[in-house]
């Protein structure tokens, strides 16, 4: 894969004012966005996946162009092919397990998915421990159980891009490590690039090819390769995030 | 629960215009105050048979009013006819058809004509006449009924039927859009009683205003609508 | 059309505003508490109840007058009653017609207020409940605000429906110039008269008045930033 | 009261089902897509456009039947045309009823289906685009079934209403026995006749009818299980 | 704090049925619930909080009895004075975030809070680095931030027994260890019980006077005093974990 991501979006709600700023560009695998809260990490994936329009930049996937303001070009939503999972998971409340995870296979005019389909719906729920829950609407799941629906959901439909905001947060370490392994898994055979949120030292560890730190919604990159980053000692990011945000933009 | 010095007139519609003359006229003899309320007659009965406090009744048919005095909610003493009106036949003012006669509607080139339902008094007598002139069973088949004079009205305006039957006070009311070519005779007489409400804690001044309506002065004014004397036999 | 402008009296439309008001504020009361009803309890019949509560709806306005006339009248049950004790009527004044009014609204407010109430998340609801607040503080703080926006729509269609109120009003309240007659009356006077430059003038300002008051409630009560 | 069954004629009750249902899907569209309209798009005057397209609500339905047979009508700029053209006129049939039922209710499902479609949770659609889903089908597989609670309780609203339907359908349509008589029209007349126990037979199987309707619909379009 | 619960509940939805068991006590001021997605931790806090009512059983806090199925007592929810995060937040989408936090501090028919509650809330948005955000909605809040807004509401009530679920998953490592020593603080200024839900390990030792496992739906206690969890290795829960079932079940 290769990224690029340069943009620049003013938030304003009241006279609060949040201004996102965000430059990074990676030819890794596994990208990781790492930095404290409200630092604009979720608003960047969200740009890349096209439900924010930045007021200025580009943003390119493996030579396609997603967004460019200075050429006006910018790829609808739906016809991006990016796998999304978002941090409030969002499951559809109206469907069942069954159908969130299926929802992206099946179009409106179709009355059901077909038998391979069905079949790949199938296959990533036992691979997800949710084959239970098939049936079951969203409201009666618990926290794990829905994020693990909204990440087989984003997964299923083997996109060109994943985008993970925190996909692990609410599973316990066993499922997390496990989930983790699927994601690379997955990843492997597909070979779809991934660009995931964490504030877990694991998946930094895991994942961490690159790792983009974000804070005050400005980037800062730092290349981990991931032959190198078993070396690096634990709670290494975290500790590069007690520097202040000045030291950091100075860098 | 009556006010002082208020009389409440219960009226048919179709007496809307001439009857707020009227009032004014009272008002500023006896120096009491006329409230009208206007709405059609079998309303207005309903009205009144339920308690509500009207002193005056003013229908624009008999029927109704014998329904009233029937049932005790009119003093039957009281009723007097007070007006009497025509029924008419009135085209679309700019019509091509030349009709001139209740008989020529029976031609091919009328499709549709605007009829009162039996509800409506208009309506009733409408058919009375048409059945004596053995015209009501040709006709019936174009007829569109409809539950107010001013309906018909409406649509011979806008040109929607092509003839239709209502008063001569209705008539005039709408004299620039819609022309009348012919009076309907062989029907009972179309005749307007008023009659004093039952309950009624005015009936002094309820009598003074029957009164009123039927002096001269009043026939007067009620002429100038349209209406015309009543032929008291 | 413009010669009509002197011929009207403004007395229709402040009684008109006054009657509507009063009859949306008995109609958003009565709609949301039966609304808040039948959303948050389960009995049988539950739908019927519901389908019965929306005959107001169904019934031809003049017809409905017809049977609130038998109800309220100095010969129907209530009307007798409240006449006897309390030497009450509201035949022919205007509390008949804002009575009329709230009767053919209602169903407007409760139908909207029930969904938007079945709507509202219970998990704030419970929330709400931790932080120590007892039923009615968890009904005023938090169920009722998430489902504003629903009530409030049913609430302007019950105030355009209390406005335009004309056949139950007609038979409750009479058409009594200056004492009941609100403009939808006035209109159908004019109508009757065969005034028509006038019924077209009052139907403008009924349509403007009405515009008006809905266009400054939603700005006014509308909440935008959530 | 019993005797009164023998006069009844059910064709009115076949009539007005058929007016009323296909008025209510015509209601439902033109509801849902303006409602959809106003909910998702930003422009000057939106709220004034909203309040005028409540405007049905407001005007006494004989005022709106008069205002409809003007446009309608063989004299109308759309009703000439129409005749004119393809020799149709939907005056004095039961298609004239349906357009002025349809008229008097689109209002209800709008207003609804404005209120639902802002309650909608902007993240369900923006996953679903991101799942590939175009605008139309995050519509019909997202927001229309999440918004549909509101919608429905709109949509019957609007039902009862075209079966209540009379006032403006009377003028559009006229009331012909065994042509354009609805229910509605069947009881006022019965009313006005001041044959009271027809009339009482006619509003007992207008509220039967009704309130099975609805209760049925509620059964099955109602989604209870999230 | 003495908390005594012993609750069964099943919990049926279509075909699907899950079955709550949970008996534990503590006295303890600290009580942490450990487990597998889907084991039945957020119901058994629900349980606690009274937002479900179990079918049999007791709930004991300090000697007050909130539920007994027996005697038929079951204090109502807003009398249990309870401060409770749930793991989705459910912050108020109508309040800001000042509004939020003060929820629990207003009565019904004041219009306004009175000095010192104001300066309470000032006090703890410091405290949690959210006073920026006062006068936002929750709609734009990251992730991390609703779930400080959420933690703040709950604990501003100055309750007599915290439950908290998953309270810093949201969070950055930096941010978590902040927030942790926060509540230590906390829960030693006001002496409030805290049961928290957590997947995290560093939660479990700062907390972990008293650790629950919960699986499937039925609890296995394990008793770790403070001064010994600093001895036992990493992930020993988690490790703990590892075992099946029926080897937890007949421990
Ligand atoms: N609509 C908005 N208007 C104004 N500010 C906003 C809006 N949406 C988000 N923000 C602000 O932008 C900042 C970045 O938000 P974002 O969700 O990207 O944070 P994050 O890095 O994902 O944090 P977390 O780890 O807590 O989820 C936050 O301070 C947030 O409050
Ligand atoms: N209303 C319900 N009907 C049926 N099953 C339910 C219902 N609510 C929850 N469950 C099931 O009960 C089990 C326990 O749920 P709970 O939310 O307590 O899990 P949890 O331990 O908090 O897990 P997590 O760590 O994933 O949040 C889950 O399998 C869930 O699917
Ligand atoms: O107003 Mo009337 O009584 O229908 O002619
Ligand atoms: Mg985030
Ligand atoms: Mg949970």
């Amino acid at each position: 894969m290769a990224i690029n991501v340069n943009i620049r979006k003013h938030l304003i709600e009241k006279h609060r004012r949040f201004e996102l700023n965000v430059q990074f560009q990676a030819s890794t695998n596994f990208l990781v966005l790492f930095g404290p809260s409200g630092a604009g990490k979720s608003l960047t994936l969200q740009s890349i996946a096209g439900l924010i329009t930045p007021e200025q930049g580009t943003i390119t996937i493996n030579n396609t162009i997603l967004f460019d303001s200075q050429t006006h070009i910018n790829i609808p939503v739906h016809c991006r092919n990016i796998g999304y999972l978002p941090q409030n998971y969002a499951l559809f409340p109206h469907l069942t397990v069954m159908d969130n995870i299926g929802f992206g296979l099946k179009k409106f005019w179709q009355w059901s998915l077909n038998k391979a389909e069905q079949q790949r719906v199938q296959d990533i729920m036992h691979l997800f421990e949710i084959s239970n829950l098939a049936n079951s609407f969203p409201r009666s799941l618990s926290g794990g159980q829905q994020q693990r629906v909204a990440l087989a959901r984003a997964l299923v439909c083997k996109p060109n891009l994943l985008l993970l905001d925190e996909p692990f947060a609410a599973l316990n370490p066993l499922l997390r490590t496990k989930m983790r392994n699927e994601l690379l898994q997955i990843q492997k055979l597909f070979n779809t690039p991934v660009v995931i949120i964490t504030h877990d030292q694991a998946d930094v560890d895991a994942f961490g090819e690159t790792v983009v730190i974000i804070d005050d919604g400005k980037a800062q990159q730092i290349y981990n390769h991931k032959n190198r980053i078993r070396e690096t000692p634990d709670l290494s990011i975290t500790n590069l995030m007690l520097s202040n945000h000045e030291a950091l933009n100075e860098a | 629960y009556t006010v002082e010095n208020e009389l409440v007139v219960s009226a048919a519609a179709s007496l809307t215009n001439a009857f707020k003359e009227l009032g004014k006229k009272f008002e500023s003899e006896k120096g009491v105050k006329v409230v009208f309320n206007f709405a059609a007659s079998n309303n207005l009965l309903q009205q009144i048979e339920k308690g509500a406090p009207a002193d005056v009744f003013a229908s624009a048919d008999e029927a109704t009013v014998k329904k009233g005095v029937d049932s005790k909610a009119l003093l039957g003493e009281s009723v007097k006819i007070f007006v009497s009106n025509s029924l008419v036949m009135v085209v679309p003012t700019d019509s091509q058809l030349g009709l001139t006669s209740t008989q020529q509607l029976t031609g091919d080139t009328v499709k549709k004509i605007g009829i009162g339902s039996d509800n409506v008094p208009a309506g009733r007598y409408a058919t009375e006449s048409l059945t004596t002139d053995k015209l009501i069973d040709i006709l019936k088949p174009k007829f569109i009924y409809a539950d107010s004079v001013r309906q018909v009205l409406d649509y011979v305006q806008k040109a929607e039927v092509d003839a239709g039957f209502v008063y001569a006070s209705d008539a005039l009311v709408a004299k620039d859009k819609v022309k009348v070519v012919a009076t309907l005779g062989n029907h009972t007489p179309i005749l307007y009683p008023i009659a004093i409400v039952t309950d009624s804690q005015q009936k002094d001044l309820a009598e003074a205003f029957i009164n009123l309506v039927r002096s001269e002065e009043g026939l007067k004014i009620l002429t100038t609508f349209g209406f015309s004397k009543p032929d008291t036999k | 059309m413009f010669s009509a402008w002197s011929e009207i009296d403004w007395l229709p439309l402040w009684l008109t505003l006054k009657v509507a008001s009063i009859a949306t504020l008995i109609a958003f009361m009565i709609g949301i508490a039966l609304g808040y009803l039948l959303a948050r309890t389960q009995f049988w019949g539950k739908e019927v109840l519901d389908a019965f509560l929306t005959l107001p709806m169904v019934l031809p306005p003049t017809v409905l007058g017809f049977y609130l006339l038998t109800i309220f009248g100095k010969k129907g049950w209530l009307g007798g009653f409240l006449l006897e004790h309390f030497n009450y009527t509201l035949i022919f004044n205007w509390h008949g017609a804002v009575i009329a009014s709230a009767v053919v609204s209602y169903p407007l407010v409760f139908k909207s207020a029930r969904a938007a109430f079945e709507g509202v998340d219970a998990n704030f609801e419970n929330v709400a409940k931790t932080l120590g607040q007892n039923r009615i503080a968890v009904f005023l703080r938090v169920t009722f605000p998430l489902a504003w926006r629903g009530i409030l729509a049913g609430t302007m269609l019950a105030f355009a429906r209390a406005m335009g109120e004309f056949g139950a009003t007609l038979m409750v309240a009479g058409n009594i110039p200056e004492r009941t007659q609100t403009l939808s009356l006035a209109v159908y006077d004019a109508v009757q008269a065969g005034n028509d430059s006038l019924a077209n003038v009052l139907v403008l300002i009924t349509s403007i008045v009405c515009i008006t008051v809905l266009v400054i409630a939603s700005r006014l009560l509308k909440s935008n930033h959530w």
